[in-house]
């Protein structure tokens, strides 16, 4: 093959958007708002809330009069639960729809495929998913809360209530292991003593080896970090062996897909656990939310959880974000957003920490009561406390990387 | 002592819990030389069944014993007229239709029901005691089951006039038609019968891991390779294949942790298949069912 | 099925049409087009590796995945570690083959066939799956580059040939990856007709005359099987190029399923079949991931059982089939002239 | 082992071959010896073990017991391929071809086995030509019918140009002209090459035959040529009895 070295464009920074001439323009003179989820495949038990938010948020907002006068357009991609649609619908959400904001991805795996992407296009890109922490980057804001930020408070909670002795169970990947870190962290701190940490892959269904383990090392309760739909099977055969009335469970992984609706009441009585949203919130945003939720979509609704509401707070943010700055272009709007911005939602106060393009939010502490979260503890304004150790955007705006990408040790921290 | 029986409990289920998941495949494949891949959403379907029936105020045991069976047999039936009979003697083409069938329930019951299903059954046995040890009830309810089921499939075998004609399939693939009975038939009955038995596991494991419609991948896989590793005889394949990777795996996962547990699993296979082609029932006890 | 001697002149005809595509493409497609097409046509080199070794050889290889995502990685690895994509491209198809040759070498030796094999190899993309997916944390690596676990590790760009600091980006990568086919194609469709490659098909029609013929179809197998094992590699390279990233995902029973269905939907024993049938389908799975109405699952399930029941030879055959009935009459000594000077021309 | 009665070299022999399966004798002790350029035929009735004994020399079967020597190498255990590599010719019972591929295809793919392209390209012509395939030669061998998918396999065979050929029932479906001239061709093929032919037919020997061996229940009962065995009241029990 011989092609003329014109081709090839040089350099790292340079952009080849201008390179072929045929790009359309944006459809018509809507703001263009895109959102990649996963609404099919293994991860829709996620993605499905997800998109029920983020589709009001954009109603809301064009309810509201639209943006700068002109109504907000959502375009919503199914990924499939596929890593390369993301890079895919990414690249067409951004080069083709000439989107405004794209608000994507549910694992991490599939946020790091679409960042780079959404930086080299520009494009503003907000990532509405509670994960292991770690993203420092300019064009990209996380509004989902961090291990530091939960992990932080449920654990000295359930100490003081059942003991010091900690057993461990998490999900044998990035998340799990990066959030069993922490937990060991913040149970060493609040002097406890980790007695075990075990790890299972995704797929896993048969827990009883475990539990036999867990009964052999007598820990005053169990703190778990396992994900996904076979890993509710634990809660089951662990409620099965008679444990669960001995020995509690606390966790900030289980609710992530509404397991609490997949399990009986009796399975789940007195389960711990910490998020930023919990349908109880006693505030009128919240009660106003969830009521004009269900005038939309029927009693038979989505449990809505913190993945759920930050899909509508995030979009909310942007919109505030976009009205402040009088523009959609990315950079006033990036300026906006990083200047502090805060928007009072159903979960209180979400408040953008310039530092990290993460935020600040209220953590709440419930227990499971036949299948409904009772809210026993809530704190205020958590910061994101474990990105914040390694991540300054107001040092380095150029900044974008995935510091966790390989676990605490490698980011420096112990 | 009390740890070593609570283990060998633990192994036990594993045990029979990889059996009682394979079982259906294994009847399929050994009598048919069909591989179901729609084996898993089968067992997801056998799980719907039993919580759509107890959310209408079913006797779950009603649900799990009698409903699921018959719900997925049926199915199993309509799947077998209108797709499998199209494919025989085509090995490759009935897996990959079947694959398709697989795409296709998880699909149907997506759409159907939405991507979680909200499920309140709970194990509905109680807890025994091994010393400091506990372990649930209903595990050593699905232990006693699977026996029984073995039990049912090998008189079935034994003493009907299909069991005459599945022992002649094993031996010899040609030589049914040649007992000069309808094979349609035989096959029909055979594939709402295997279905049945996979309908009724996915039932029973409903209150254990709960029902979700992507969750047959979890046990695709397994079930698919115990059945493939026990080689062609139904029942003798079967346990042989259940006893070894299951204790295998049983052993990893006490020892090492879970992760290890399912590599090892399947490193056993492979060597296994290796070392015995057509399976360990291709190897030995040849003239069991 | 048809036979393996088809002779070069369609090979070369379809390379044409490749050909102008590959220049044509960015003067008529919209950018993000041009990118997410790499990412097709890296499907397309998964898909006719799959052709090669299924199709031609007659093996079912339902782990074909695993080839490709260990070229997928092992490029990631190299180039990371390297710091330049050309000998990273090298290694990813040279680990690949080895992989390849070695499991090959395990099954065809003990002579597995038929659907135990489908299931070893099945099971061996699973087993990749597993591993991966616990990898990661810092003690995972090769050399500096981390394996990354579920999430996967960013995959580096291609660059020019041993200048590291020019690296090409996505819309360059098209060319690359659209050449790639091509030549993959060429080289597949050539070495069909080869005396390897027929005997190769030699061997899928009726694998004991072959060796009554003094073949060792072990060694044929294993060849076929190796060689599809590069060139899935090299599909590898252009996924991770076109995404950005690999992921143990790639490893899933979906995927495998999907490689197998491409094949199927664009017919056993033919290579342009294939490729087709992948461009098709990625197009349609695309454009089912903007819409809601319809489960994509659904679909992909109801496409597979149809052409399993209604068109189990796939679409290239048929078509292909459909073609020469309506011809034969009026044309059939047209058509054994051709086919005669077809023969002179591939047997020389 | 028998006395040579000819000076010509031994080029298959079996010393104490078995073949049992589970607890039936198909082969049991059988000491065979042929001779360079022989043409010998085995008979016996159903079961009598002349195909398991066929097997064993192909390759096709690993025996029990004993040993198999081709020309001066032990060959026992060997694979097929391993056997047709010595320039063995084998042709089984059920039609062993290719039958997605043309008559040309099948039999390009025998001599490409032996021959550089450009010669293989001469022999398949020759072979072609040999065998009277010329009308059909386009044709895939899977629409033929049975007899001529019988000779492409014979053409198969012949374009490898061997020194010994093994037939197992080679006039099996055919007419009787399509008999006549497989005849004719082993004939032709005998002035090259030895050739041991398993067949039912008693015609058909009769057309081909020197030396004959009779199979019974696993053991050689009697070799000789055909009328001796015609006459001989131990043979005519077990095999020819009321049909000769």
């Amino acid at each position: 093959m011989t092609l003329s070295r014109r081709h090839f464009v040089m350099g790292s920074s340079a952009l080849a958007l201008a390179a072929p001439a045929t790009i359309a323009r944006a459809q018509s003179d809507n703001i263009v708002f895109a959102s990649i989820l996963d609404l099919s495949g293994g991860l829709d038990i996620y993605g499905a809330p997800m998109a029920e938010t983020t589709r009001m948020a954009i109603e809301d907002i064009n309810a509201a009069g639209g943006l700068l006068g002109r109504e907000v357009e959502l375009k919503m991609y199914d990924a499939q639960s596929t890593i390369q649609f993301y890079t895919q619908f990414a690249t067409q959400a951004a080069a083709g729809d000439r989107a405004d904001t794209v608000h994507a991805g549910i694992t991490s795996a599939s946020r790091e495929a679409i960042r780079p992407t959404l930086a080299r296009f520009k494009t503003l890109y907000f990532y509405n998913t509670q994960y292991e922490g770690g993203v420092c980057d300019y064009n990209n804001f996380c509004t989902g809360s961090t291990p530091a930020q939960t992990v932080a408070k449920i654990v000295p909670h359930a100490m003081n209530k059942w003991g010091k002795k900690v057993y461990i169970v998490a999900a044998d990947y990035n998340y799990g292991q990066i959030t069993a870190q922490w937990m060991q962290r913040f149970v060493a701190e609040n002097g406890g003593e980790t007695l075990d940490v075990e790890f299972f892959p995704l797929d896993v269904t048969n827990f009883g080896p475990t539990i036999n383990k867990i009964q052999t090392a007598k820990p005053d309760m169990v703190i778990s970090a396992l994900v996904g739909g076979a890993h509710v099977s634990f809660y089951r055969q662990y409620a099965a062996a008679g444990m669960l009335s001995e020995i509690p469970i606390a966790s900030t992984t289980f609710g992530v897909g509404n397991e609490q609706k997949l399990i009986s009441a009796e399975e789940g009585n007195g389960i711990m656990a910490s998020y930023g949203y919990f349908e109880g919130i006693d505030t009128p945003a919240n009660k106003d939310f969830l009521s004009r939720l269900e005038a939309k979509l029927g009693a038979d609704r989505p449990v809505i959880n913190e993945l759920a509401i930050r899909s509508y707070e995030g979009a909310m943010l942007w919109a505030a974000a976009v009205r402040e700055a009088g523009t959609t272009d990315r950079d006033p709007v990036i300026e906006a957003l990083r200047s502090g911005l805060s928007y009072e939602g159903p979960s209180g106060a979400v408040t953008i920490d310039g530092q990290t393009n993460h935020c600040s939010m209220n953590v709440y502490i419930g227990e499971l009561a036949d299948q409904e979260w009772s809210i026993v503890d809530s704190f205020e304004n958590q910061p994101p406390a474990d990105t914040q150790l390694v991540c300054d955007l107001n040092q380095n705006p150029n900044q974008s990387t995935f510091l966790f990408e390989n676990g605490l040790a490698a980011a420096g921290i112990e | 002592m009390d740890l070593f029986v609570a283990v060998t409990f633990q192994l036990v289920y594993g045990i029979a819990n990889l059996a009682l998941i394979s079982l259906g495949l294994a009847i399929i494949f050994g009598m048919m030389r069909v591989i179901n891949l729609a084996h898993g959403e089968f067992l997801m379907l056998g799980g719907y069944t039993v919580v759509v029936a107890t959310n209408a105020g079913v006797n779950i045991w009603v649900a799990m014993l009698i409903l699921a069976p018959l719900v997925v047999g049926v199915i199993g039936v309509i799947v077998e007229r209108v797709i499998i009979r199209w494919l025989y003697g085509r090995m490759v083409d009935t897996l990959l239709a079947t694959w398709g069938l697989s795409l296709l329930l998880i699909g149907l019951v997506t759409s159907i029901f939405g991507a979680s299903t909200a499920t309140t059954i709970s194990p509905p046995l109680g807890i025994i005691r091994i010393g400091d040890y506990s372990a649930s009830g209903y595990e050593l309810f699905l232990i006693g089951v699977t026996l029984v089921l073995f039990l049912a499939v090998f008189a079935t075998l034994k003493l009907t006039k299909l069991g005459l004609v599945a022992r002649g399939t094993m031996q010899n693939p040609e030589m049914s038609s040649a007992l000069g009975v309808s094979t349609t038939k035989i096959y029909m009955i055979t594939f709402g019968l295997g279905a049945a038995v996979t309908g009724l596991a996915g039932g029973l494991l409903a209150p254990v891991t709960g029902v979700l419609p992507t969750i047959g991948a979890t046990y695709i896989a397994k079930a698919f390779i115990t059945v493939i590793s026990g080689g062609s005889a139904i029942l003798a394949g079967t346990a042989a294949g259940s006893i070894l990777l299951g204790g295998i795996n049983g052993i990893f996962s006490f020892l090492t942790g879970p992760t290890l547990g399912e590599v090892a699993l399947l490193v056993a296979a492979i060597i296994l298949l290796r070392l015995m082609p057509r399976g360990i029932t291709g190897r030995f006890f040849r003239k069991s069912l | 099925m048809t036979g393996g001697n088809t002779g070069m002149r369609p090979v070369l005809i379809f390379a044409l049409i490749g050909t102008v595509f590959m220049f044509g493409a960015p003067y008529v497609l919209q950018l993000f087009t041009i990118i997410n097409l790499t990412t097709a046509i890296a499907l397309a080199v998964l898909a006719l590796s799959l052709a090669l070794v299924w199709g031609f050889g007659g093996i079912l290889c339902f782990g074909q995945v695993a080839f490709f995502g260990l070229g997928a990685y092992a490029y990631t690895m190299g180039a990371i570690n390297f710091g330049g994509s050309t000998w990273a491209i090298l290694v990813a198809i040279l680990v690949s083959s080895a992989f390849a040759a070695i499991l090959g070498y395990f099954v065809f030796f003990g002579r597995v066939s038929d659907v135990y094999l489908g299931v070893i190899t099945l099971t061996v993309t699973l087993i990749f799956f597993s591993l991966i997916r616990r990898t990661s944390g810092p003690e995972f690596k090769i050399g500096i580059a981390q394996i990354g676990g579920f999430n996967g590790v960013t995959s580096p760009p291609l660059n020019l040939p041993w200048d590291t600091s020019s690296f090409l980006f996505p819309e360059q990568v098209f060319y690359v990856a659209m050449a790639a086919l091509i030549l993959c194609y060429v080289f597949c469709g050539w070495l069909m007709n080869t005396h390897f490659g027929r005997v190769c098909v030699g061997i899928r029609e009726n694998e004991l005359r072959a060796e009554l013929l003094g073949y060792d179809s072990r060694l044929y197998k294993l060849g076929i099987f190796t060689i599809s094992a590069g060139i899935a590699a090299i599909g590898g390279v252009l996924f991770c190029n076109g995404v950005g990233r690999i992921t143990p995902d790639v490893f899933n029973l979906y995927n495998a399923a999907l490689t197998i269905i491409w094949v199927i939907v664009g017919g056993r024993g033919t290579l342009i079949g294939p490729i087709a049938a992948t461009f098709g389908l990625f197009y349609l799975t695309s454009a089912l991931g903007g819409q809601s109405t319809l489960n994509n699952n659904l679909v992909l399930g109801v496409i597979l059982i149809f052409f399993v029941l209604l068109v189990p030879k796939g679409v290239a055959p048929t078509i292909t089939d459909w073609v020469a009935r309506r011809r034969r009459p009026r044309k059939a000594s047209r058509r054994a002239r051709r086919t005669m000077r077809r023969d002179e021309g591939s047997n020389a | 082992m028998k006395p040579a009665r000819d000076k010509r070299p031994v080029i298959v022999e079996t010393q104490n071959l078995a073949m049992h399966f589970g607890g039936v004798r198909a082969v049991d002790q059988v000491d065979f010896t042929l001779f360079d350029k022989e043409l010998r035929c085995l008979i016996g009735p159903n079961g009598a073990g002349k195909s398991t004994f066929f097997k064993c020399l192909t390759g096709q079967l690993v025996p029990s017991a004993g040993k198999v020597i081709i020309r001066d190498g032990e060959t026992t255990g060997f694979e097929p391929h391993e056997i047709a590599s010595l320039g063995v010719g084998i042709k089984t019972q059920v039609p062993n071809v290719f039958d997605g591929l043309t008559v040309d295809e099948n039999i390009w793919l025998s001599a490409r086995r032996w021959h550089a392209a450009k010669r293989a390209r001469a022999v398949v012509a020759e072979t072609i030509e040999r065998l009277q395939l010329g009308d059909i030669r386009r044709e895939m061998v899977g629409r033929l019918a049975h007899g001529q998918r019988q000779w492409v396999e014979l053409g198969m065979v012949v374009a490898a140009e061997p020194w010994l050929v093994l037939l197992d029932e080679p006039a099996a479906g055919m007419t009787h002209d399509e008999t006549a001239r497989t005849a004719d061709l082993i004939k032709e093929i005998n002035t090259q090459a030895a050739l041991i032919v398993v067949e039912h037919d008693m015609q058909f020997i009769r057309m081909i035959s020197k030396q004959v061996t009779v199979f019974h229940e696993g053991r050689v009962l009697m070799e000789d040529t055909m009328d001796a065995i015609s006459k001989d009241k131990r043979a005519r029990e077990v095999y020819l009895g009321n049909r000769a």
